[in-house]
């Protein structure tokens, strides 16, 4: 099976930094795919390499086996990957239909859609209400209301229905939980399962172990900017987990691979 | 060896037409001479700073003399001194220092004159409605700098108003005025201070500007409401586009200067210094050497000596 | 999974809930009145607007109160509205345009001098005046967006260089009125008059509310508006959700550069004459225009209807407070107060979260 | 403790650890010049100033490198550079003063006035003229930080209020040099010259140059310039972690005042007479100097010896250019430039994050 | 035993939310208490209202049984009551020492500090790095280094340890692991165990359970702008505390006393 996006050799410098360091990853078709890791370790700058916010220095991106080139996330929006960021990446004075459709409104039909351009507010409401109540994933009173009113539970919410809705080929999920009480973790892990069952396959960055051993098909771990091994949650404990990701232990030879 | 003569000229503005010339003629005549010539000037009227800054610079380029408009009259004088006490020939051009003579000579027009003269021609045309004039005045700005303050007592003074304290406009009690307004001398400025006295009081039937961009400006706003053959407009430079809008009926009258002649005949007397050390004289029972004002119209009135708008075509300078 | 506790159960199974509510305050009529103000924020410049003309209405009366009057304001911040209208846009991306009086009076130099000194054909040298406007836009936007350099020292820098130019390419040469009425009177479209009733209007007039209204239009209705709302908003969050926004960028600097180009237009058709002096303070008198409207300099929120009655605001009190015989000296301080209570009042407002 | 699972049990003995350490980039000439730069910010504005001394020098010659000549800018920059430091204290707080030229020409019209006008013994005339300066310095305080105004609206009003206050309190009169000198020659004392060798001193470039070095003591080695640092930087934050921001942002505004009161009196000192027409740039030239100089119009980033380089850099551009015979506008069209290329190299160094 | 820091009736409206509605709160000398609730329930409000940060509409707080008022998050710090707010509160281009002292710089003795009010640096450079070292947290290569070049868990550490080395009555931990890896979670909780060993009383605010229930005394539940109840940890399960949380199970009748 060929992964349907892979990276080969990347690497990342800010200034004196290495964030990414020749750094190798695989995501295969249908599954929940969790990168593990220290603060600091560069797990975001990885997934932002692989949708666009980061231009890498070396290495080599593919998607479906072709080598891709994302100048903008905008590029790997259109093919189909939608990464909600560890900042969320909202605009807060904007509304939430205004910030689901960001980068992707939708036109009026006809003339004034065609020549003129003006946006079917009506369609883009009514599409992201049925979005936000189809993932069930809470009752949002108003659709127009701007974003910043939004409790920050609710915000990450409205980027992960926004991910969920428009991802097409890989959904990517930056610390969907890390300021999530109990319940609303819950939720967000609940959505990840309904993601995978439409067959979308999913990246999740996450501290929180139990969830990551709850949802994940195969975990990467991620160490000095670069893949440590990749573990099967099934065959490895917790304590596996953290241990090799603080390099209190090494991992096994046969582990790097899948 | 005569380019080793540099001379500067500091001007108020090289914005304003008027300096632009006034900088040509001392070019023109710098390059018949064989002299350098370096030019400087302020950002706005009444930039004081800047022209120090353009003297100090010229002491420390060695110039053997300095042409000077100054912004500040009496401020500036210390600057003089120095740039005098470097052995440096100072020529105040158009606008004469306080005191006179704190400059080595003095090629101007004397602008409270030039005030004067269209004052009284506005009074002379008018005849006995004078008496019950509606005068608007469109000034320079808010700075009220010397050159706007001379023009508009001197005006004042022309048409028979009592001026009250001559260094500044504001505190007479006439009730012909209708107001003063500021243009910042150009036509934008000059169209809205028109608007806003004309709502103030409609009739007004002379207009009084600073110069003759204010003048076009005022001229758009009284034909905007149809009453540009009614009003006397009247104004101070004498500029190409000035004298051709004397001709065109849009200024009634318009007080000529002569800044190419200052600037000329200052370059020479700079020159004359630097090869043999005469000092220039002062006109003939004048402290300073008058280039002259022309009242320019094609509506001659007795009490005025005047020339024609085709005359002053042939002297004017924009 | 390993080890995983079961305390989240009663998380597990869900349960329909209703959203958190808590008990909505008792609302006193000042906190709804801020509340609606709140929501509309154009309406807080309108009520001022509103307010100030009932007032030196009543105490001036019909010199000021009247179609004339009245339309006079129009006429008389036509220059400034269309400026402030460009200004807005890059204020609302958190930029700043300092230039912006620069390019107006060089693109009305260019349609001036490009007619008369160089003979070309008057729609031609028009175009080419707008076409230096949006040049000059562009340059600003792409130092801006591509050299992340900040708007306001971009902005400082280019409106020095092109108000220079201007003056080197100018002459200071004055093209008069009479002479452009006489071969080039296109160029003085925006000056035509019409009249109804009293109530004078110009055909600058007419283009500054189209325009105003035209750019609401787009602000609201397309995507590029929503876009350069975001860039605002949060530059970096508009990047990463897919809006271009360095593009978004240039195309603001540039299109204000365009309207700028207009306002050079309408300039000549104000005062008639193309004079390199013009529109020296129109920088300074467009912020003050775009604040008082209640549009925030940090951007991302206001809406461009607010800079038009900003405009409006102080031109209303500049020909009040000289009708009632105020000198200019002190209009210019009154309008220092204006700008500092209005965006007070503003503020006050924007304290109610909604 | 209930169903907790023992996942963390590796990490709950401690072990001695070393950092992360990633692999050290092998840092190319170019990265390492970087890193120095971005250390030491007033750096880069010190050799921008010494390579244009450099080539003016090379350009012009004698006249322009002697004594006579590279202390001439001094003083030529002497009003731009106090008033500066006062921005730059402002500006470091992230917010922006643009009513300092109003404060210094005020101020120094309220020491002539109260001398002249009502026979006020000088010194009295002086303190009145310094606290003046100091008054409209804490108003801008006041209303930035009591009524959390943004600073470039506040001083964007008061500017024209202290501006027209100055016009109508002065009557427009000048108060001339010779008569100073006769009767209150203590207010022209920051013209006061000495020489050494051909280099010529004024107790206002002293002045100046003291104030600097003496604010950046303050801004370094003091609680109060930490604090000044720490509210431009995040000011919410500053005040979480005990600051008191609005005292301090009242502070440095206040204190700027007093600067600009200042720099009223140096201006006496250097242009001999009281003049209220003069310093009507100061706040753009001020606000250019800092930039120039690398503190961060976001405030919290740079060093005030940086402005005092910015002053003379474009204090030596504009001689050097004047020396040359340049004429005014291509001066302005220089600095323009300058402005931005200073800031393009500054931004660049800044991309490196040490 | 009379509570180190109460507080009563605390109400605090922003616009049309109120964030706390009534609330009480009690801090009994030398104990873990910690504060839990959905996203949203008014924590971060509560304690800021405690550390001067806001200031309640209406209530009462007492420190040791005085009333209180705080104007500002200096008074507090003044009264011994350190907080480390959920935004961490740093000046990100400021140095460590600079952070950890700010609003109380050390002066130099003699003339320079007493009139020129000069700072020790150096001082305070040695009190910085041994307060960091005492606490074990980690190893900060150059205490000069501008906070903003610390990865967001180091971050997280420097503020903790000036909360602790300057919190002589009461120290306040909003979140204080949230953006936290595995281990630099760890030793949070271990320098929590470490003030309260010094017999410094602590509140710590967590959506992380298992922590909660392994460091607290008493567990504060907050809803709705509220207290609902406070509970034992060592009488009730994490199961309870989100049940109470959430509103799936009310609480009985005497939980709500000690
Ligand atoms: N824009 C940036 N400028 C400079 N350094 C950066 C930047 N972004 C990341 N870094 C550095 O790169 C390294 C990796 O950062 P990254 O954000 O990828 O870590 P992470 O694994 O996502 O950590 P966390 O779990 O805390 O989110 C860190 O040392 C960080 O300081
Ligand atoms: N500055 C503010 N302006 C307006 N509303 C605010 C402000 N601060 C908090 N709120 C509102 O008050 C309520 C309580 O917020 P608070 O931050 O206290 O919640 P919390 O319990 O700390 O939540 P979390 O677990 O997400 O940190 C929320 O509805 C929030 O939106
Ligand atoms: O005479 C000149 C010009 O006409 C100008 O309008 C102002 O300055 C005066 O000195
Ligand atoms: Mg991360
Ligand atoms: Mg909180």
């Amino acid at each position: 099976m060929t992964p349907i996006l892979s990276a080969k050799g990347l690497v990342k410098h800010y200034g004196r930094v290495t964030a990414l360091d020749h750094c190798d990853f695989e995501l295969y078709p249908g599954e929940v795919l969790a990168v593990i890791g220290d603060n600091g370790a560069g797990k975001s700058t990885l997934i932002k390499a692989l949708s666009g916010a980061v231009i890498p220095d070396e290495g080599e991106i593919r998607l479906n086996g072709e080598p891709v080139r994302f100048a903008t996330p905008h590029d790997a929006r259109r093919a189909g990957i939608e990464t909600v960021y560890q900042t969320l990446a909202m605009s807060p004075a904007l509304s939430i239909a205004d910030n689901m459709f960001m980068g992707r409104e939708i036109r009026k039909p006809g003339f004034m859609g065609r020549v003129l351009r003006q946006l079917d507010h009506k369609e883009m409401e009514r599409f992201a209400r049925e979005k936000l109540n189809d993932l069930g994933l809470m009752t949002i009173q108003n659709i127009n209301q701007p974003v910043e009113t939004l409790s920050g539970g609710q915000r990450q919410g409205v980027a992960v229905a926004r991910a969920a809705a428009f991802g097409s080929k890989v959904v990517i999920l930056d610390e969907p939980t890390a300021a999530l009480g109990v319940k609303e973790s819950r939720r967000v892990l609940e959505l990840i399962q309904d993601v995978r069952a439409k067959g979308i396959p999913i990246i999740l960055i996450s501290h929180n172990m139990p969830h990551v051993f709850e949802v994940a098909d195969r975990v990467h771990v991620h160490r000095l900017g670069r893949r440590l091994c990749v573990i099967d949650p099934k065959n490895h404990s917790m304590s596996d987990a953290v241990a090799y990701m603080t390099g209190a232990k090494a991992p096994e030879e046969e582990l790097n691979a899948v | 060896q005569d380019e080793d003569i540099l001379a500067c000229i500091v001007t108020k503005t090289d914005t304003n037409p008027f300096f632009v010339k006034m900088r040509e003629g001392a070019s023109q005549a710098a390059e018949e001479l064989g002299m350098t010539l370096n030019s400087y000037a302020g950002t706005v009227d009444g930039d004081h700073e800047s022209q120090v800054d353009a003297i100090e610079t010229c002491i420390a380029s060695g110039a053997a003399g300095i042409l000077l408009t100054a912004s500040d009259t009496s401020a500036i004088v210390s600057s003089v001194q120095q740039a005098r006490d470097a052995g440096i020939l100072v020529i105040a051009l158009d606008t004469p220092l306080d005191p006179v003579d704190a400059a080595d000579a003095t090629f101007a027009t004397d602008n409270f004159l030039a005030g004067e003269l269209i004052g009284e021609w506005a009074a002379a045309t008018m005849g006995d409605g004078a008496a019950d004039a509606h005068i608007a005045f469109l000034d320079l700005n808010v700075s009220q700098p010397t050159v706007g303050v001379l023009r508009d007592q001197g005006f004042m003074q022309g048409f028979g108003i009592d001026i009250g304290d001559p260094n500044r406009y504001g505190d007479e009690d006439d009730p012909r005025i209708v107001g003063h307004d500021v243009t910042q001398g150009n036509e934008e400025g000059g169209r809205t201070a028109m608007e806003n006295l004309l709502t103030q009081d409609p009739m007004i039937d002379v207009v009084y500007t600073i110069n003759e961009p204010a003048a076009a400006g005022a001229y758009e706003a009284l034909r905007a409401i149809g009453r540009e053959n009614d009003v006397l407009i009247v104004s101070v430079d004498g500029g190409c586009p000035g004298v051709q809008n004397v001709a065109d009926g849009v200024i009634g009258a318009t007080s000529q200067q002569y800044p190419l002649d200052m600037a000329r005949l200052g370059i020479e007397a700079i020159h004359q210094y630097a090869t043999d050390g005469t000092l220039p004289q002062p006109t003939e029972g004048k402290d300073f050497t008058d280039t002259g004002v022309q009242l320019v119209t094609d509506a001659p009135v007795d009490a005025v000596e005047s020339i024609s708008a085709e005359e002053g075509q042939d002297l004017c300078w924009g | 999974m390993t080890g995983e506790s079961d305390y989240e159960t009663s998380v597990r199974e869900r349960r329909t809930e209703t959203p958190a509510e808590f008990g909505s305050r008792r609302a006193g009529l000042m906190t709804r009145v801020q509340n609606t103000l709140h929501a509309t924020p154009a309406l807080v410049p309108l009520i001022v607007l509103i307010a100030s003309i009932a007032i030196f209405g009543l105490l001036i009366g019909d010199r000021f109160f009247s179609p004339f009057s009245l339309t006079l304001v129009l006429q008389q911040v036509q220059i400034v509205g269309i400026v402030a209208a460009a200004q807005s846009l890059v204020i609302l991306t958190a930029g700043i345009d300092l230039s912006v009086g620069a390019i107006t009076v060089l693109s009305s130099v260019v349609m001036g001098q490009f007619a008369f000194r160089y003979g070309i054909p008057v729609p031609l040298a028009l175009a080419c005046g707008l076409g230096c406007g949006a040049l000059c836009g562009a340059i600003n936007g792409t130092l801006v967006a591509k050299m992340k350099l900040p708007p306001f020292i971009v902005t400082l820098g280019t409106w020095q260089v092109f108000l220079a130019t201007n003056y080197l390419y100018s002459r200071n040469e004055t093209i008069r009125a009479q002479d452009i009425q006489a071969e080039a009177s296109l160029l003085q479209l925006f000056g035509a008059k019409f009249q109804i009733g009293g109530a004078v209007f110009t055909v600058g007039v007419v283009f500054m509310v189209v325009l105003v209204l035209g750019l609401a239009w787009i602000l609201r209705s397309t995507a590029w508006g929503r876009h350069v709302y975001a860039v605002g908003d949060d530059a970096e969050a508009a990047q990463l959700s897919g809006v271009n926004a360095d593009r978004t960028l240039i195309g603001v600097y540039t299109l204000a550069g365009l309207i700028c180009g207009f306002a050079g237009w309408a300039l000549i058709g104000r005062i008639g004459s193309v004079s390199p002096t013009s529109a020296y303070e129109a920088n300074i008198e467009s912020i003050t225009a775009v604040v008082i409207g209640g549009i925030s300099l940090f951007g991302g929120r206001g809406s461009i209807l607010g800079t038009l009655f900003g405009a409006l605001i102080v031109g209303v009190f500049s020909l009040g407070l000289r009708l009632m015989g105020a000198d200019a000296q002190w209009t210019y301080f009154f309008i220092g107060v204006l700008i500092i209570a209005a965006v007070a009042v503003d503020q006050w407002i924007r304290k109610v979260s909604a």
